[in-house]
């Protein structure tokens, strides 16, 4: 399982890294979403992996570790508040730039007149 | 005879799974996307539900009533999106 | 303490001026000169002592630990240094007090000018070597400033930067020099320094430290090949050239060379160095100046030579050398400074310092002219003036030297040619300016200046002739003093007097009058030869040096920086990769011997449903809808994978953020395109592949290892703990509230600060309201379908009895503050979308930041609680209460601090949602309405 | 127990949701007062922690009364002290700027700067890694926000990219988190440097992984080569009083690359001891020398700044590479030095910006500002002291960080480097000067003037330049003391985890 | 129609009740602790958010509508199993269509419910409600109304409008009395 | 007693899981979108309707637990999946998706898709034509 588990991450953080290297802020931000999966799996699995162990005391005999799960939810919380600006600052950049490449302009001129165009 | 039942249960809800998987990565239309994504998300419903059977556990009732809740909620937004544009407007 | 009072009441001085800036010009100047007089007269009330080999001393701790004190010291050359300082200063301030103009402004200069003053005698009466270096540097901060004192002209301002340069280059070298010297010698202090030659001296480091102690000398004192500066600094007002070209900065460089002269001189390297720096300096100083037209450039160009000069003789390695190197410093302060105010006058009083135009001007300025020509004289070295006697003296040092060998007598020979060009010089300075026929295109007619700005020139050049006339009267004791402290030592004898007899020297001197006069009579070829070279305008060139330096830095850096996001990530990225990835090449095995979980069927469906909605969202990541979709389905397995690894709090947690993101990345999606156009080359796609596996492919592994070792934690506290000491049976949850308790409420913190973010990005935004989807469709008709708006008012209270349940289960099942806000807000957003903004803004209107702040405040305020029992913040409390009907009931301040953050997340969510979706209302936030 | 501790942290948090609520939030200058007086307040609280450091020693506070390792400690030592009062001090200078007009054209500006302050202080405080993690969240969402304050194009394009690099950085922090965690068990700093000591080499190995990754964050705030990209376009395009406050952001970097290499890899740390100090040493100098470059070749002045930034940053963190009491007393003093003349710079550049008119802070000739004498004072004062001319503290900095070297097979390179920056920055500098003050194009002059607030911020800030010459003697001593308690990391293992034994 | 409250502390007198049935199914215990706390909160909380809705009419015969409730679950699984039926069956021979019903009532919530009924039953879905508010002009009197559904396998369209007229909206329309 | 409950817990989740699959297949196996709808919106309520009975049983089983909470699941089912279908099928008509060929009615399927874009007239009712 661990290995599957392992490759998940894996998977997930390549195509999360590969998203945030595009050149438009929409498919960063969803970069960001997956690379924030791809983190939370990991500390998460820092803990080990546990299939009968919510910890709950009293629902069972050996519990996984509490640690990383609260450590995860810190993170998502701020992962959210993160991406949410993010998104946002991502419509402020193309209200204000007129596109949404993350460098506020387009590398050649003549793709930016055809997104204009449209 | 509880354990072969939930786990030919478990077998089926994964086939489901599966199939909206199929569903959605075909299309061929957004509605048909978001009708397998909102079904995938009740399928799920009853996945963590046999979770729980599995465990033993009602720890996880939770997690299939929000589910119920968000699955409904995101197909309202991507419905609205789709109609609208501006979902809250 | 009077040493002290000498160097520290130019200081107080510099403010004078600017204090009396509102009076007249003569208040102006009196009182400026009040310091350095009472500065000079404290001097001289310790010449006895001084001369009878007293050192006076000040001294106070102010860094101790970097062996940085204050400490001042007057010897034999300080002294001497101090009083030309001083002397020469007080003849300027009156001299500028006329030279100035009305537009002027003479507050300013005379402040500037105090401060080099100050760093002046900072410099000489330094007993601290680190000490020396704050005043060294200073007088190049103080010389920027008055040489850019007519700002508005161009090379005033260019010159001044490239005399900053120069000097602050070779102010770098000696900062390191010193360290060095410091470190060595294992203190900073001068006379500890002084005292270890030997050790510095056969130390490895011994030539590092000379060549940078050198070269702050020497571009310091304009030495070869550093000396372009100095006829740049010309453009200065003349009483600073007078000041700070002649007498004091540009010894500086000299002064250091005599100070260390104990320390650092008589190897072999010293005098390759030293002399023949100074012996370039003085060929091409000499040389150069006969050609300038501009009177100030010529003496500039003589000063560089004479500076050659004294370098010269202090490399020459005989303690005799170095007595003539001090008289001469004293001779060229003299004649130097008086040469330059009087050119000061003549420009001053006939508008031009082009000696092709200034002719005949014996005429206008008779006065003038004659003091002007006993100084030339004594710069050319006639007989019976204070010049000829160290250049006798120099002379004859330079026929005694034996350093090259064989090669000796090149010296003398080159010297003489040297003094050639100087008589040469000299002369042309005053015929061609006093005679010479008439002045051609003057703007006005010259005239005598003032008698009181004639003044200081008169002194100076009475002390020319005095010490030419009687020299061991006037300056003996002083250059007595002087060299002793130079020398370190007993002094050689020497002999002051005019007449030696007949000797070498002799001949030499009347040699270079003779061919002198006669280069000039035939300086029509010579100038003829030296038009002919290409002229070298080291003003533009160095400018356009350092502007190529420049632009060079700029395109270095825009190499590097190119404003590309994506070469950044791609940087940042590989950074990661080679860090990380290395090491774990090193590692023998990833599996750490932890057996593995079984695999069953169900997980890997969900495990390959994870990977193939993650692999659609990278493939279809161009529609932004269809891979909205597919990071939704991510989203979901990721949830399950939290259920199935017994985390419920996490699954719950993600997905309601989950839901959330989903919303929010669908309102935004509304203003973005929906679309990404194609545009990476393929190059670049295979490039960010690449790095993007080896991230995922490190990452992976790392979580593999971790996850096949075995390991011990703190957690099992927090599980033996949270019931009895947080009062939870659900652990994470304490975590979270107590164990951990200020990790949420930075958390929270990070959520209302979000939110504020945002809203603060929405306000004004210039949105625009696309009227179409992607695909060119105008939206649909109905804004809020009936069935939604009806159910989506149902589910809200439901929606806000689960939260309640959710909440206060929190702290014992999965559950609590965070999860439980979320469902609260996202009910909220449902009627958002079912009805509008406008429909809810009519019936609940609550500002959003408030809640926020309410929240975060309850939960700061029952931190802050448990301080009234003493306790540490965040400090929980709990027990449990036996009540008749209801039975035990447990109260903890967890509840408190959860419902802060449950607040908090209501707010933050909701004025983060809405304010998006009030962008295309009535309500769009301004900014006026903020607060 | 000293409460006084956490006090850095939450009294900024309490006057952000003050002034976010009634009645303060109802008028700019209620605002505006609470924000100041309580900066004001932080200040004298952040020096009487100092002085109680002093006295008593180093102390930690235990949140929530949970003893360390399992709770979040505060750890108060002379470091983290002197930072805390670091940041205080600028903070005043910010806050007083912006209050005189800056602070109302955007939303929450008060409440945003008190936040971020939590943040800052947070992160100076913390003795647990993941904390200081949340508190580097902190820090950077209010400084995102900050960063946008005023709006304009430039900001958002800057924005954009900071937000996006910082969020990658979080992620490896992240990472280096779960691996650290996953490897060692705990959380707190001391408690990893006890650990780190005897592990099995392979988990050594994930222990370096992690300390790397951690390298990577925090270069990355620090603005180390090649992670500084951010810096420029970010601090050049904020709003005069933020970037001021954003002077002490990369000196977070530095700082947490201080405390987690000299404690978790200090000397106890056997064969990971020194991690990462060549790579520290390298990639400083190479910083040092961009930042020169970059100074050179800036067309703005805000931009030269935040290239002096750079430059002072490079020459920290190729400091921290020596792992000596010397060099880490250099490092407290060239910080505090380096921060308030940045932070007075960038103000400066607003004002200079403000009277030029339509050509602003570039490096252009333009119309000549109308109070050339004041301005031109500051900027002159400000440049020798940022340039390392003495008499002012930058001359004292810069002697502490070459005489550091002395000795080190280290010295020839940082003494070189160091002293060819020193110049390209005094030929910028002076470049600079003389084209914003001196190129006229035009004699008529703006009607703008500074305001008394404003002028006072910028006093206020270089002040501290003078003060820092004027007792020069005490604050290196400081310096030395608190290097000397941050090497010795038994003595703070010692005091964190008493229960762990540890003897000398 | 009624859409007054009888009291003003219970102003949804029947969502109060779902309320403390939702959350004594919650906490899935009937101590006192729950039942007060249940009490308390469905009161509260519908107290809270009545602004939040538009007025609707109440029910006026609640053992009518245990009744419908009744009839619509076993419609639902007998429907379903239809449903299933067609699914699994060969595709050729389905019969879909698309078929427009006129409605009576007028009532959002009877409407809603109308619908939700329709789209649970007979192999039915509802497809739309219209003329909406949109398509009318503010002032403009409500029209009549349609109900597009979209069926899977059409036997007879008159038949099946006719069932959900009878089967469906008339108890609707009794239960609401509008 | 127990063993008539494991019967009923046995019956119900494979009732349900039948259900789920066959809705799911329907997702799959139909023609058009709208025939698509019936399948999830019918047959995955009823077979979460038998998982979740399946559960109530299953909890109940042991004598002191009582498990009723997952009707709560049920209910919220019932009450929103008409919804999401409702919101759907508007999108589809929204987005002119093709009927499968013969679909009867197909004049109500453009009529509809008229009212649900802006090209239903306002005055326009389904009399008129
Ligand atoms: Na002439
Ligand atoms: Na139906």
């Amino acid at each position: 399982m661990e290995t599957l588990f392992a490759i998940c991450i894996g998977f997930l953080t390549s195509c999360g890294v590969f998203l945030m290297l595009r050149g438009r802020t929409f498919p960063v931000v969803m970069g960001l979403t997956m690379l924030s999966y791809a983190v939370n799996l990991f500390i998460f699995s820092s803990g080990r992996l546990n299939l009968k162990g919510a910890v709950v005391l009293g629902t069972s005999e050996s519990y996984a570790d509490p640690l990383p799960q609260a450590l995860v939810l810190t993170a998502i919380v701020i992962g959210f508040a993160m991406t949410a600006f993010l998104v946002i600052l991502a419509i402020r950049a193309r209200a204000d730039l007129g596109n949404d490449h993350v460098d506020g302009s387009m590398p050649d001129a003549r793709p930016a007149k055809k997104e204009r165009q449209k | 005879m509880l354990s072969y039942v939930i786990f030919s249960v478990f077998g089926m809800i994964s086939l489901a799974l599966l199939l909206n998987l199929w569903r959605l990565m075909r299309g061929p239309s957004l509605p048909d996307r978001i009708l397998a994504l909102d079904t995938m998300y009740i399928n799920s419903i009853a996945l963590i539900i046999l979770y729980g059977l599995l465990m033993g556990s009602p720890l996880y009732f939770e997690a299939a009533l929000l589910i119920a809740m968000i699955g409904f909620i995101s197909t309202v937004a991507v419905c609205k999106f789709l109609l609208r544009g501006d979902i809250i407007e | 303490m009077n040493v002290l009072w000498i160097a520290l009441l130019p200081m107080l001085g510099t403010l004078m001026p600017v204090l009396m800036a509102n009076k007249s010009r003569n208040i102006c100047a009196l009182t400026t000169a009040i310091a350095p007089l009472t500065a000079l007269v404290i001097l001289l009330s310790l010449t006895q002592s001084v001369f009878a080999g007293h050192i006076w001393q000040f001294q106070a701790d102010w860094i101790p630990l970097l062996g940085l004190n204050i400490h001042f010291r007057l010897d034999g050359l300080a002294y001497l240094f101090a009083l030309l300082i001083l002397g020469i200063g007080l003849l300027i301030i009156l001299y500028a007090r006329f030279y100035l103009s009305e537009q002027d402004s003479m507050p300013r200069f005379y402040a500037y000018l105090m401060l080099f003053m100050t760093a002046m005698l900072g410099i000489v009466l330094s007993g601290n070597i680190l000490q020396i270096w704050l005043f060294w540097e200073l007088t190049s901060i103080s010389s920027f400033l008055l040489i850019s004192f007519w700002w508005h002209k161009s090379e005033a301002r260019r010159g001044a930067r490239m005399a900053l340069t120069i000097t602050g280059a070779g102010g770098l070298c000696l900062l390191a020099a010193f360290i060095l010297i410091g470190s060595i010698v294992g203190s900073y202090e001068l006379s500890v320094v002084l005292q270890s030659a030997e050790l510095l001296k056969n130390h490895a480091l011994y030539p590092v430290l000379l060549i940078l102690f050198l070269l702050g000398c020497f571009t310091k004192s304009a030495q070869f090949p550093f000396h372009f500066w100095l006829p740049n600094a010309m453009a200065a007002p003349t009483p600073v050239s007078a000041y700070l070209h002649s007498a004091t900065m540009v010894k500086a460089g000299i002064f250091l060379l005599a100070r260390f002269y104990p320390a650092l001189s008589g190897t072999e390297l010293w005098f390759l160095l030293v002399s023949l720096t100074g012996l370039t300096t003085l060929l091409v100083g000499a040389y150069l100046a006969l050609f300038k037209h501009d009177l100030k450039a010529l003496l500039a160009y003589s000063t560089i030579s004479h500076l050659g000069l004294i370098t010269l003789l202090f490399g020459l390695n005989s303690p005799l050398a170095a007595v003539t190197g001090i008289f001469h410093i004293i001779n060229h302060a003299t004649f130097k400074a008086s040469l330059f105010m009087a050119a000061g006058i003549i420009d001053h009083e006939s508008g031009c310092r082009d000696m092709r135009r200034l002719n005949g001007l014996w005429q206008f300025m008779p006065v003038t002219a004659t003091l002007m020509m006993v100084a030339a004289a004594a710069m050319a070295g006639v007989p019976l003036l204070n010049g000829f006697l160290s250049k006798e003296m120099f002379f004859a040092e330079t026929l005694q030297q034996n350093l090259l060998g064989a090669l000796s007598w090149i010296i003398p020979l080159l010297v003489t040619v040297a003094a050639i060009f100087s008589v040469a010089y000299s002369l042309r300075l005053i015929h061609d300016v006093f005679f010479n026929g008439q002045p051609k295109g003057l703007t006005k007619t010259p005239h005598e200046p003032p008698h009181l700005m004639r003044l200081p020139v008169e002194i100076l050049v009475v002390l020319c002739l005095v010490v030419g006339v009687a020299p061991a009267l006037v300056v003996g004791g002083l250059l007595d003093a002087a060299a002793t402290a130079v020398l370190a030592g007993p002094t050689p004898t020497y002999s002051l007097a005019i007449w030696h007899g007949f000797n070498l020297p002799l001949l030499m001197s009347a040699a270079a009058l003779t061919a002198g006069v006669f280069m000039y009579v035939k300086r029509k070829q010579l100038f003829d030869f030296q038009n002919a070279l290409p002229g070298v305008d080291t003003l533009n060139i160095f400018e356009r040096a350092i502007k190529q330096l420049c632009q060079q830095a700029g395109q270095l850096y825009a190499l590097l920086d190119n404003g590309s996001l994506q070469r950044f990530m791609a940087l940042l990225l590989t950074a990661f990769v080679i860090l990380a990835g290395l090491p774990l090449i090193q590692m023998e095995t990833l599996n750490g011997g932890r057996p593995e979980l079984p695999v069953d069927a169900v997980n890997a469906t969900g495990a390959a449903m994870l990977l193939i909605s993650a692999f659609a969202t990278v493939v279809w990541h161009r529609k932004r809808v269809v891979a909205l979709l597919m990071i939704s389905v991510v989203g979901l397995m990721v949830s399950i994978a939290f259920t199935r690894f017994s985390a419920p709090d996490l699954a719950l947690t993600q997905l309601s953020v989950e839901v959330v993101t989903v919303i929010l990345l669908m309102l935004a999606l509304f203003f973005l395109p929906h679309k990404t156009p194609k545009q990476s080359e393929p190059s670049k796609v295979v490039r960010d592949i690449g790095l993007a596996s080896l991230v995922g492919i490190i990452v992976g592994s790392l979580s593999y290892a971790l996850m096949t070792r075995p390991f011990t934690t703190i957690s099992d506290f927090f599980i033996a703990n949270a019931k009895t000491g947080g009062g939870g049976t659900n652990v994470v949850n304490v975590i979270l509230v107590d164990f951990r308790g200020f990790d949420t409420l930075g958390e929270i913190a990070v959520l209302g600060i979000a939110a504020l973010g945002i809203f603060k990005l929405l306000t004004r935004i210039p949105v625009f309201k696309p009227s179409s989807d992607g695909e060119g469709r105008p939206w649909a008709r109905e804004r809020h379908p009936l069935l939604l708006a009806t159910v989506a008012q149902s589910i809200l209270p439901l929606a806000l009895m689960v939260s309640v349940f959710i909440f206060f289960r929190g702290h014992n099942l999965p559950g609590g503050g965070f999860i439980a806000g979320l469902v609260t807000a996202v009910a909220i957003i449902l009627l958002y979308i079912s009805q509008g903004v406008d429909w809810v803004k009519a019936r609940m209107n609550i500002e959003y930041q408030r809640v926020v702040a309410i929240g975060l405040m309850i939960a700061l305020f029952t931190g802050l609680a448990s301080w009234i029992f003493g306790r540490p913040f965040l400090t929980s409390w709990f027990d449990y209460f036996d009540l008749p009907l209801f039975g035990e009931i447990e109260l903890a301040s967890a509840i408190a601090f959860d419902l802060g953050v449950y607040i908090t997340v209501v707010g933050s969510t909701l004025l983060i949602l809405s304010s998006l979706g009030k962008m295309t209302t009535s309500y769009r936030p301004t900014h006026r309405e903020q607060m | 127990m000293n409460h006084l501790v956490v006090i850095p942290i939450l009294l900024p948090m309490l006057t952000a949701l003050l002034i976010m609520l009634p009645p303060v939030h109802y008028s700019p200058w209620r605002r505006r007062l609470v924000s100041m007086v309580s900066t004001v307040l932080l200040l004298l609280v952040s020096v009487t922690l100092l002085f109680q450091i002093l006295a008593d020693g180093m102390t930690f506070y235990a949140v929530g009364n949970w003893v360390p390792p399992f709770g979040i400690i505060m750890v108060a030592d002379l470091v983290s002290a002197i930072m805390l009062c670091l940041t205080a001090f600028l903070a005043v200078g910010a806050v007083f700027y912006g209050s005189a007009g800056e602070d109302e054209r955007g939303s929450f500006f008060h409440p945003l700067f008190q936040f971020q302050l939590m943040g800052i202080n947070g992160a100076f405080l913390t003795g647990d890694l993941f904390n200081l993690f949340v508190f580097f969240e902190v820090l950077l969402i209010a400084s995102y926000a900050l960063l946008i304050h005023a709006g304009g194009k430039n900001k958002t394009k800057a924005a954009v990219h900071y937000v996006v690099l910082n969020l990658t950085g979080s992620a490896i922090f992240l990472l280096a988190l779960a691996v650290l965690y996953g490897s060692l068990g705990t959380l707190n700093i001391a408690d990893m440097a006890l650990k780190v000591a005897d592990l099995p080499p392979d988990n050594q190995i994930l222990v370096k992984v992690g300390g790397l990754m951690l390298l990577i964050v925090f270069g990355l705030k620090a603005a180390i080569l090649p992670l500084q990209f951010w810096l420029p376009a970010t601090y050049s395009s904020a709003s005069a009083p933020v970037a001021a406050l954003f002077a002490v952001m990369t000196k977070i970097g530095v700082y947490a690359l201080l405390r987690v290499f000299t404690t978790i890899f200090g000397e106890q740390a056997g064969p990971l001891a020194g991690l990462a100090t060549n790579l520290m040493w390298v990639f400083g100098l190479a910083t040092l020398f961009l930042g020169a470059l970059g100074v050179l070749a800036s067309k703005d002045f805000r931009k030269l700044v935040a290239n002096l930034v750079l430059v002072s940053v490079g020459s920290l963190v190729a400091m921290v590479a020596f792992q000596n009491t010397a060099a880490n007393a250099a490092i407290l003093y060239y910080t505090v030095h380096s921060t308030l003349i940045c932070g007075a710079l960038f103000l400066l550049a607003d004002l200079i910006a403000i009277q030029r008119g339509k050509a602003g802070d570039r490096l252009v000739a333009a119309r000549r500002v109308s109070q050339p004498v004041l301005l031109g004072g500051l900027f002159v004062f400000a440049a020798i002291s940022v340039a390392g001319l003495p008499p002012f503290s930058g001359f004292i900095g810069k002697l502490m960080l070459l005489q550091a070297a002395v000795g080190s097979d280290k010295q020839f390179w940082l003494w070189s480097f160091l002293l060819l920056c020193s110049l390209m920055v005094l030929v910028g500098l002076s470049r600079a000067g003389s084209t914003l003050f001196w190129r006229v194009s035009g004699m008529q002059k703006a009607d703008e003037r500074a305001l008394p607030l404003q002028v006072f911020a910028v006093f206020w800030l270089l002040s501290a330049s003078i003060l820092m010459m004027v007792f020069a003697g005490p604050l290196t001593e400081l310096g030395f003391a608190g290097a000397t308690q941050l090497g010795d990391v038994i003595q703070t293992i010692r005091t964190i985890l008493p229960a762990s034994g540890v003897s000398l | 129609m009624n859409m007054i409250p009888r009291f003003k502390w219970l102003p949804t007198p029947y969502r109060s009740l779902l309320l403390f049935i939702v959350w004594l199914l919650l906490n899935q215990s009937a101590a006192f602790i729950h039942l007060f706390f249940g009490a308390f909160l469905a009161i509260t909380i519908p107290w809270i958010c009545y602004r939040l809705r538009d007025p609707q009419p109440l029910i006026q015969r609640p053992l009518l509508t245990l009744r419908y409730l009744l009839r619509v679950f076993a419609d639902i699984v007998t429907a379903n199993a239809e449903v299933a039926l067609l699914i699994l069956g060969p595709i050729k021979r389905l019969r879909p269509a698309f078929v427009r019903v006129p409605l009576d009532l007028q009532h959002n919530l009877p409407l809603t419910i109308l619908a939700g009924t329709v789209s649970m039953t007979p192999g039915t879905v509802s497809a739309d409600i219209y003329p909406t508010v949109e398509h009318l002009g503010p002032d403009d009197p409500l029209p009549q109304r349609w109900l597009l559904i979209h069926v899977l396998d059409l036997e007879d369209e008159a038949a099946l409008i006719a069932t959900i007229k009878s089967r469906y909206e008339a108890p609707l329309k009794e239960i609401f009395q509008c | 007693m127990q063993n008539w409950m494991e019967w009923a817990v046995a019956f119900f989740l494979l009732l349900g899981g039948c259900f789920v699959l066959i809705g799911s297949i329907g997702l799959v196996r139909m023609p058009d979108f709208f025939t698509r709808l019936h399948g999830p919106t019918k047959a995955t309520t009823l077979g979460m309707g038998g998982i979740l009975l399946g559960s109530i049983f299953y909890f109940s089983m042991s004598p002191e637990t009582l498990s009723v909470h997952e009707m709560l699941i049920t209910i919220f089912l019932l009450i929103t999946a008409p919804v999401s279908a409702h919101m759907l099928i508007k999108t589809a008509l929204h987005h002119r998706l093709k009927a499968v060929e013969h679909t009867q009615g197909e004049q109500e399927l453009k009529r509809g898709q008229a009212f649900a874009s802006k090209e239903g007239n306002r005055s326009e009712t389904p009399e008129d034509q």
